[in-house]
């Protein structure tokens, strides 16, 4: 059914310009579904007036699921009635966000039969949002989606839809395979992605090496980012000849290593691996020339989040390095974690926060974790040390 | 009357196996390296000598079905219907076949998904909802972003290149589902009202002690409106944070005239050279301008200019102003340094300067 | 008098090796003084049963001063009744710590005659310390003092004494007068010194040069530190001489430098002078070639202390530069600082302490400073505002 | 019987001009460039073409009149009675006639004031009173710094060097009189036992209130014992600072068993190459053992010859540690790394490590 277009005389400004216009994706789907009509126009009226048209959503969802589902109604029903509700559905993206054109074609057939016609590819956190569904459409997309082999992702105080790079699926430098991890990861913990029960959201984020694409570092409670161990590997011929093509080896690699740990003597390049802290830097300025060493496992964080409310925290080392053989092993730390944090944590408190509140030496042993000296940027400055009552000296 | 079929639940979601290109499948983890032959386009090349031409194209991340589906078209005609999105929301076009690379990016730009994002530049603004979806908003998020890269765009499309990789986010809120926190450049919607009290509402929807407890400065206290118990803020202890609304949703900060964006500089997430780093305040305020927000806009291109001119090759935008410094940050982009720039918060003291290590005017 | 001195067995081993014998000083005075073998002999008790044996002092003084004099009792008087009260009397110092051989005689006989011949040459924060008075000999002993020129130095809640390192006197690198602007500075505030009016105490330290020989960075509330704003001086000749006499520039200058702002090409030194944080690293390794600029003056930092209650604080810049030809206005802005921590300072919180609580950005505002970057290591990180109400946008 | 002089208050500090030697009056503000002849003594040259001779000399700080005397006489004998006191408690006599230089240092040699302490060494260590004078010290100062002093004094005397200063400081007490928390090498006499409270005393001599408003973590309520009213410690918060201590001195640390001493590396406070710097834990803990104190005597001496071994010429104690990282200090050092390393103090967060720029082990 073809819908007359909402007037939008100030978002027409944005169909201008080379980059993609969301306005004109918007138009697509208004241009077919009244729904999205209705969005196009509370967005002009924002436009107009500068202020949002959203309230708080209340507790809609799908059935037995305590996330996955955003609930948003506007406050101007009477004038936009066919977006009055308008709620956001979270499907939980395959690990990578690859598709295949049939599947997403499927995709986008569940979204024209029960949704706006709009989406996300993807949200912040990873999945793929279907943005603008009425309440009584929930159960219906829910059912075609499980029915195509999708499921929900995360919302409220549960896992969060877990994302990472592509890793190994396509990138020379993963130290583990990302996207494994990442389905299995996912699978594992379905219970607990869809039914809320700890103090405040858990996000995983899984990234293949040090230059970790998915910022995971700074975007989840827990990073698994890979790393190694031994020697960098270095093709010396491949070395040379970059720089013969032209690379100025001294100012943009060797003088840029943050430990100052290799070096270029004109003929071959020198790594004191001892020292190298697996910056990826020189690598990454020669994929053909170095490549990461063969032994290797991840780093695990923990704790990464916004500012609300205490401030915003990266992610802190939590293993130094982690075989990822035994992958399987990092559910049951994650277990343990939320077994400690579920019990201790505050209301809206992120495990970053309770890391920080209780303290990392108290954590670590309450986790059973032995301390190591990776863990902190430095030992403490200040002299108040809690000793403990029955160690008389 | 067909019986329904057995609810499916905790599927989880689809193995990404099926949706992987066959060369993917055979070099799976055994990638020997890659090059960047040319804007938006990477080829990685294996052990095995196969190689793969990923083509990189921008998009809105808010995108119709129609627009899916035409993606999907041009997948099925360029490369066995293969694409992927990145972690930065653009498509990629995984082909095979070498032959297909220049008419694909042909293609995509004349449909308006123009090719680009890789290697030393700018590429897709990570983003959040604003008044597309979200009762938080301070701003919109769609609007600026595009009216961001339609000025950046020579440095997508690789007409231009920096220094180093440039990343963008916006948030629309202090919630930063953006992740503004560690980007180069982060464009961040605040609020600057404290908030208004919907005393009606408040009574239906909210508890007192848990809208009270929720304030970090302790803002708001108890109190009575025409007899009956509702709350009150101490507007001066007011920082703005808005977790009382996520609270109590009758604590209402929107506002047309005082909402508006802040940016902030020199943040990244990889550990290359430099250790990860926070994005740090260079503008407090600029308003709410749409529909394409000149002042931020200008803002954003002044600093991707000065930086632009002055950092060394692989040198991020954190990593620029510490060897600057951050007074020539301030001298160079003739930004105002002002009393907001100096932190308050919980840790501001680590922030003071508490040596003899600047550059003297 | 002769004295027999206390035995001390476990002291007599602290006589044996090279380094001064704080024993055998013990042993010098208790030879004639009945209180400094008194002092001896709790030391040897305390040695025994590891176990301080001194009490919380009183308030002891002497007539119209708060301060200067630090009251002690032992909790052995009738073991030790000679040090039962054992006080300690502290002596401005002459700024810079010079003396003459006759200066320091007159001390020593005023010591001899009222307290227990010990001393420490100096204390922590200048002072010279008289180490040992009975409650009676306080007045005699100030009278003495004064009468031969020498007053009390702080304690309590005032100013303390302030002190410097040698500048101009004996070093080359002295960027202003050190001694001469703290002798002045002391005259100027003798009533703040003397009689404490503050929430908390307040320490002045100058050190000519960002070497910083006296501390003053981690130690003082006001730490005035001299620099320069100009080019460092070179003389080209000597800078060979060094390098022809086997200094490593590469290795121990140029890339210790800490923006690389200084280059050797193997003939002349090059200095990116804009690039210099006057960090003194290379004029330090080359005092004949290389020199402070001409223009020169000193950075105000503010707020060191100790770690008590909050934590330890380095002081933080308060003025990045200061012309000392006008070091008066340095009296005003003292007393601009005092008057508003003095009225919203707590007890016993430190100025550093202060201007966290309520922000430097405010504490500027009061006492009528403007904002600066260098003020800061970098803005904040937070989103945390407190945009003033009257800014509508 | 004669009228007593008229009281003189607020005089101030005797001025030093009249305690300089000529030369200095001379060359004030004028001195061109210094080198260092031999071991503790420093040659200043003005632009005059003067020459100062300064020779430094040890001492214990707490010293007797009698030797007072000695040195004035000393100084009388080599250099016009001209002397003075350095900032690490050293004595400098200063000397203008060259030929007077090594008799000088023979006789101070002899008297047991040995020379030395300038350049790249060990020299006197800053200290607080200890068991000589203060009611709140852990343990004792000079018997400490004496037995430090005496293991390092092939660093101080110039027949060892070290790649840069290394400057140990010494408190008895959190108060930190000692201002260790900026030293290369700090020792730090610390309590381990929450306040054992003197009742009796309490109520004469503190208000309950300040006493239990002096506790930064809570640990102090008040209560009754015997009907009487008084203050209780929650053992498990205290932290052992001492402060309910200043304020009230019924709450008392001192313990014979559980005192002891903790050491701490890696501060400075000159502006060379790097920034001011805090002094980092190393040790937590290490028993007091009058009159040697030989476990930290030993510790001390085990860290100074590691960093003498592997750092760098001009690389101060915690810039050698943090060009090999923290864990090679403990693994080089052989010390143990403990949950009491890790801080949990107020910006605790601050100092977690949140990269992965670490060598992997
Ligand atoms: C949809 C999404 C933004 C987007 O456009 O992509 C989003 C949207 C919302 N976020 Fe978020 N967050 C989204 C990713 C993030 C991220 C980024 C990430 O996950 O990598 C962050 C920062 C990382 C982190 O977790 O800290 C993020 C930090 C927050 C916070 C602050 C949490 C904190 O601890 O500081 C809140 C506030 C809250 O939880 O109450 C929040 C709350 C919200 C709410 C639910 C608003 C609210 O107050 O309840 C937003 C709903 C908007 C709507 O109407 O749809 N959102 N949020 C992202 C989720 C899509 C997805 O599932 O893929
Ligand atoms: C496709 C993607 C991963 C994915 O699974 O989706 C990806 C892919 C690659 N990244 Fe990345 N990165 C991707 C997001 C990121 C992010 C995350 C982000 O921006 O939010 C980061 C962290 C950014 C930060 O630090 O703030 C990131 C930091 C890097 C770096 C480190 C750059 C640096 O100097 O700091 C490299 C190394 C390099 O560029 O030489 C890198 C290198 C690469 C390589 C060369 C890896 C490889 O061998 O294949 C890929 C092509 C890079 C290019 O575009 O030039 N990738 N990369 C993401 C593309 C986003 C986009 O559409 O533009
Ligand atoms: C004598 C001296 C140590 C010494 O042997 O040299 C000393 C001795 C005492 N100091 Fe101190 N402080 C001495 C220099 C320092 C310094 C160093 C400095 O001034 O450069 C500091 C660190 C810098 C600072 O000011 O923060 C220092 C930080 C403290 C503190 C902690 C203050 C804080 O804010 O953290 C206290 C506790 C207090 O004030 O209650 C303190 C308290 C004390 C008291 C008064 C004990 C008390 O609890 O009341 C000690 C008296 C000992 C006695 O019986 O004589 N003393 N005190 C130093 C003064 C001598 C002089 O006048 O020359
Ligand atoms: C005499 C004294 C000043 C005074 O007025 O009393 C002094 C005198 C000199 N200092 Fe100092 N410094 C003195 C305490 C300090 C202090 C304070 C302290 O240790 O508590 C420091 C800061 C230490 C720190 O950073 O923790 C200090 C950091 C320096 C430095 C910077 C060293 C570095 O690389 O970090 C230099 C430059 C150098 O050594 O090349 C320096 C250089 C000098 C020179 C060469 C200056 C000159 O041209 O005359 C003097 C002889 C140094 C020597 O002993 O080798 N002086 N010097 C102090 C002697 C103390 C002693 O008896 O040993
Ligand atoms: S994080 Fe590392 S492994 Fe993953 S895509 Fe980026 S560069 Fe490749
Ligand atoms: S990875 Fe980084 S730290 Fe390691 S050698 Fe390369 S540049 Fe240096
Ligand atoms: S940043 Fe704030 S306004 Fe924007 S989507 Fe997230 S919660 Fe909503
Ligand atoms: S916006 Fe934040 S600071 Fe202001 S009243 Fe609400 S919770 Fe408190
Ligand atoms: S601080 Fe500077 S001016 Fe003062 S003595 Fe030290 S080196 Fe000389
Ligand atoms: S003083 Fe320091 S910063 Fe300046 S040129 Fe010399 S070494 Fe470099
Ligand atoms: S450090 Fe503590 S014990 Fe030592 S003198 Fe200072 S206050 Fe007294
Ligand atoms: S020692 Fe410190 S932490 Fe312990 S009770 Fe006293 S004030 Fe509180």
């Amino acid at each position: 059914m073809a819908e007359k277009l909402r007037a939008t005389p100030l978002l027409d400004e944005l169909e201008k310009g080379p980059w993609p216009s969301f306005v004109t994706e918007m138009k697509k789907s208004a241009a077919k579904n009244p729904m999205a009509n209705d969005q196009l126009g509370i967005l002009e009226h924002s436009y107009r007036d500068k202020i949002g048209h959203w309230k708080h959503g209340g507790l809609v969802g799908v059935m037995g699921y305590g996330g996955g589902v955003i609930g948003r109604y506007s406050d101007l029903p009477e004038e936009y009635p066919e977006c009055a509700e308008f709620h956001t559905i979270r499907v939980n993206q395959p690990a990578g966000w690859f598709y295949t054109s049939d599947v997403l074609r499927k995709l986008c057939d569940v979204w024209e039969k029960h949704g706006s016609g709009l989406t996300n590819m993807h949200g912040s956190t990873g999945d793929i949002i279907l943005l603008g569904a009425k309440t009584e459409a929930l159960e219906p997309v829910f059912s075609d989606l499980t029915e195509m082999g999708f499921d929900l992702g995360g919302s409220g105080s549960d896992v969060r839809t877990p994302s990472c790079c592509c890793g190994e699926s396509r990138c020379e430098w993963a130290c583990y395979d990302t996207m494994k991890f990442t389905h299995e990861l996912t699978q594992h913990f379905q219970d607990e992605l869809h039914r809320p029960a700890f103090p405040y959201k858990f996000k995983f984020k899984m990234a293949g090496c040090p230059n970790d694409c998915v910022a995971s570092v700074a975007r989840s409670d827990m990073s698994i980012i890979g790393t190694w161990r031994d020697n960098i590997q270095i093709d010396q011929k491949e070395v040379a000849a970059y720089v013969k093509n032209g690379l100025d080896i001294d100012a943009d690699v060797t003088s840029r290593c943050p430990t100052g740990c290799i070096k270029w003597d004109g003929k071959a390049l020198q790594i004191d691996n001892t020292n190298c802290v697996k910056c990826m830097h020189c690598i990454n300025t020669m994929p053909k020339g170095l490549a990461p060493g063969k032994d290797r496992g991840a780093t695990i964080l923990l704790g990464a989040k916004a500012p609300i409310i205490g401030g915003a925290l990266l992610a802190s080392v939590l293993v130094p390095f982690y075989d990822m053989e035994d992958a399987e092993d990092i559910y049951e730390l994650a277990e343990e974690i939320w077994d400690v944090w579920g019990e201790h944590g505050m209301n809206r408190e992120r495990v970053g926060e309770f890391i920080q509140r209780i303290g990392l030496g108290n954590f670590l042993e309450q986790i059973g974790l032995e301390p190591e000296p990776e863990m902190v940027m430095h030992p403490r400055t200040n002299p108040y040390i809690f000793f403990e009552l029955d160690e008389e000296g | 009357m067909s019986t329904p079929a057995p609810r499916k639940t905790d599927i989880g979601p689809p193995h990404y196996e099926q949706f992987l290109p066959e060369v993917i499948k055979k070099n799976y983890g055994k990638w020997k390296y890659h090059e960047r032959p040319k804007p938006g386009v990477l080829l990685h090349v294996g052990h095995s000598g196969d190689k793969l031409w990923s083509v990189r194209a921008a998009s809105a991340r808010l995108m119709s079905i129609e627009t899916l589906r035409l993606l999907a078209d041009i997948a099925d005609e360029f490369c066995d219907g293969h694409l992927r999105f990145t972690s930065r929301n653009n498509v990629e076009f995984l082909v095979v076949d070498e032959s297909k690379v220049d008419p694909l990016i042909e293609r995509l730009n004349k449909e308006g998904y123009p090719v680009g994002g890789t290697g030393p530049g700018i590429t897709n603004i990570v983003h959040t909802q604003g008044w597309i979806h979200c009762h938080s908003a301070a701003s919109d998020a769609s609007g600026v972003v595009k009216s961001v890269m339609d000025e950046l765009f020579p440095y997508y499309d690789g007409s231009k290149t920096l220094p180093a990789k440039l990343r963008i986010a916006f948030a629309c809120c202090l919630n930063m589902c953006g992740a503004v926190h560690c980007s180069d450049i982060a464009i961040l919607g605040v609020h600057r009202r404290a908030p208004v009290i919907k005393h009606d509402q408040l009574r239906g929807q909210c508890e007192i002690p848990s809208t009270v407890s929720a304030c970090p400065t302790g803002a708001i206290r108890p109190t009575t409106v025409d007899g009956r118990e509702t709350v009150e803020v101490i507007e001066e202890q007011c920082m703005f944070c808005a977790n009382c609304y996520t609270v109590c949703p009758a604590m209402t900060l929107n506002d047309p005239v005082n909402d508006g964006l802040s940016i902030w500089v020199g943040g990244k997430v990889s550990n290359a050279r430099s250790e990860p780093m926070f994005s740090k305040l260079a503008i407090p305020f600029l308003p709410n301008n749409p529909p394409r927000w000149p002042e931020t806009v200008a803002a954003v291109k002044n600093i991707v200019e000065v930086y632009a001119k002055d950092a060394r090759n692989y040198e991020r935008v954190g990593e620029w102003i510490e060897r600057i410094g951050w007074p020539k940050f301030f001298e160079m982009t003739e930004i105002e340094f002002t009393k907001y720039h100096i932190d308050d918060f919980k840790h501001a003291g680590e922030t003071y300067k508490r040596s003899l290590h600047f550059r003297q005017k």
